[in-house]
């Protein structure tokens, strides 16, 4: 183990598991998005509702958990004053 | 502590719970923001939600509960 | 580890994973009931129907799994006779 | 034995499974206790799901038996 | 270990894993098949189509997922000429 | 080499999501073999698949540099 240094070795582990988590993450979207934004029939190129809500729905979502985030911490502080 | 890890592991399924429930419920055709009337969606389903787990919770434990008074 | 006697640590573990298997079933069970019934469009309080349905819920779904097996076992019984 | 603890595990997540697809479709508002006509669609739900699992079962054997046969 | 082999043990395990995902998808399969052919109310016995629903739903469901690799292959192909 | 492993995982699960997806939406009734309509329906829900799996990489990838650059 020589040519591995064990800290070049934890940190090329922690880049692998962060890619495998975005890899992961992804496919829960794609899962999540293709249901909310492709309802009808599929045919040979999206209709552009179907385009832009596919490239709107990851943000939207993201754009959610960090209003859920701030409205947790502000019931937070309202409890505490 | 095992038992704070666990607490914090219970608070982040609740949030990604609650946040993948009223992202369905709130948000039918994403935009280029969140609009006002999908924020005020959102507001009431995050309290709707968390009221639906202490419920539920507390009927759960109370079943339980029984179950040990009455086996 | 002579503060912590290896009989009070194992009952320690299985009270800590008895609770984690709780916490898990009240989500499950959270995300089961809210799909029953939460149906229409949040509002600033659940309605009296969405409120009771939420409070049966979980007692309905543990009746229904008694029935389940008392059902099993009968069919048990008569395929012995 | 591993073959019964197999067979047990196969078991329990075919009730599970039943219980879970049956409360889904005869409990739809659930009240405070099982009413007459929920158990009686949970009756026939059981004997169906039991029925769909062996008529899926079968169908996938023989479909794996068939590969053999013709590779 | 004597009287069961290594080779003989890793054998054993092999079976018991292949037999474990069979049954894992046996059950994958029946949900899935259930929750398309069985659409009413549950009644005293299948109708004549959701009996044929069922049967025939795992064997296409298998027919589609060779039809997608097929179809994944011909487009290398084509982007190889 | 784990690059190759995890790229190989990742296609498997994107050929399974495709699977299930398409199926269900193109597969409604199944019959004795897919039909030539069934098949036209699997194509186009395939490419569309593929083509949501790549946008909604983007969108994501994307909005992660977005956070990097303006913390």
């Amino acid at each position: 183990m020589d040519a591995f240094p064990q800290k070049e070795l934890a940190t090329f582990v922690e880049n692998e598991q962060a890619q495998q988590r975005l890899n992961s993450s992804i496919h829960t979207f794609t899962d999540m998005c293709w249901d909310k934004c492709v309802t009808g029939l599929p045919s040979t190129q999206f209709s552009r509702s179907e385009a832009s809500c596919l490239s709107n729905c990851v943000n939207r979502f993201l754009d959610t958990s960090l209003f859920l985030v701030k409205k947790i911490e502000e019931q937070r502080e309202a409890s505490r004053n | 502590s095992v038992r704070n890890e666990m607490a914090l592991a219970n608070a982040q399924q609740l949030i990604n719970k609650c946040n993948e429930k009223c992202f369905q419920k709130c948000v039918t055709k994403p935009g280029t923001s969140l609009s006002g009337s999908e924020e005020t969606c959102l507001s009431r389903c995050i309290d709707r939600y968390l009221e639906a787990f202490n419920v539920v919770s507390r009927a759960y434990t109370d079943r339980l509960k029984e179950r040990q008074e009455r086996p």
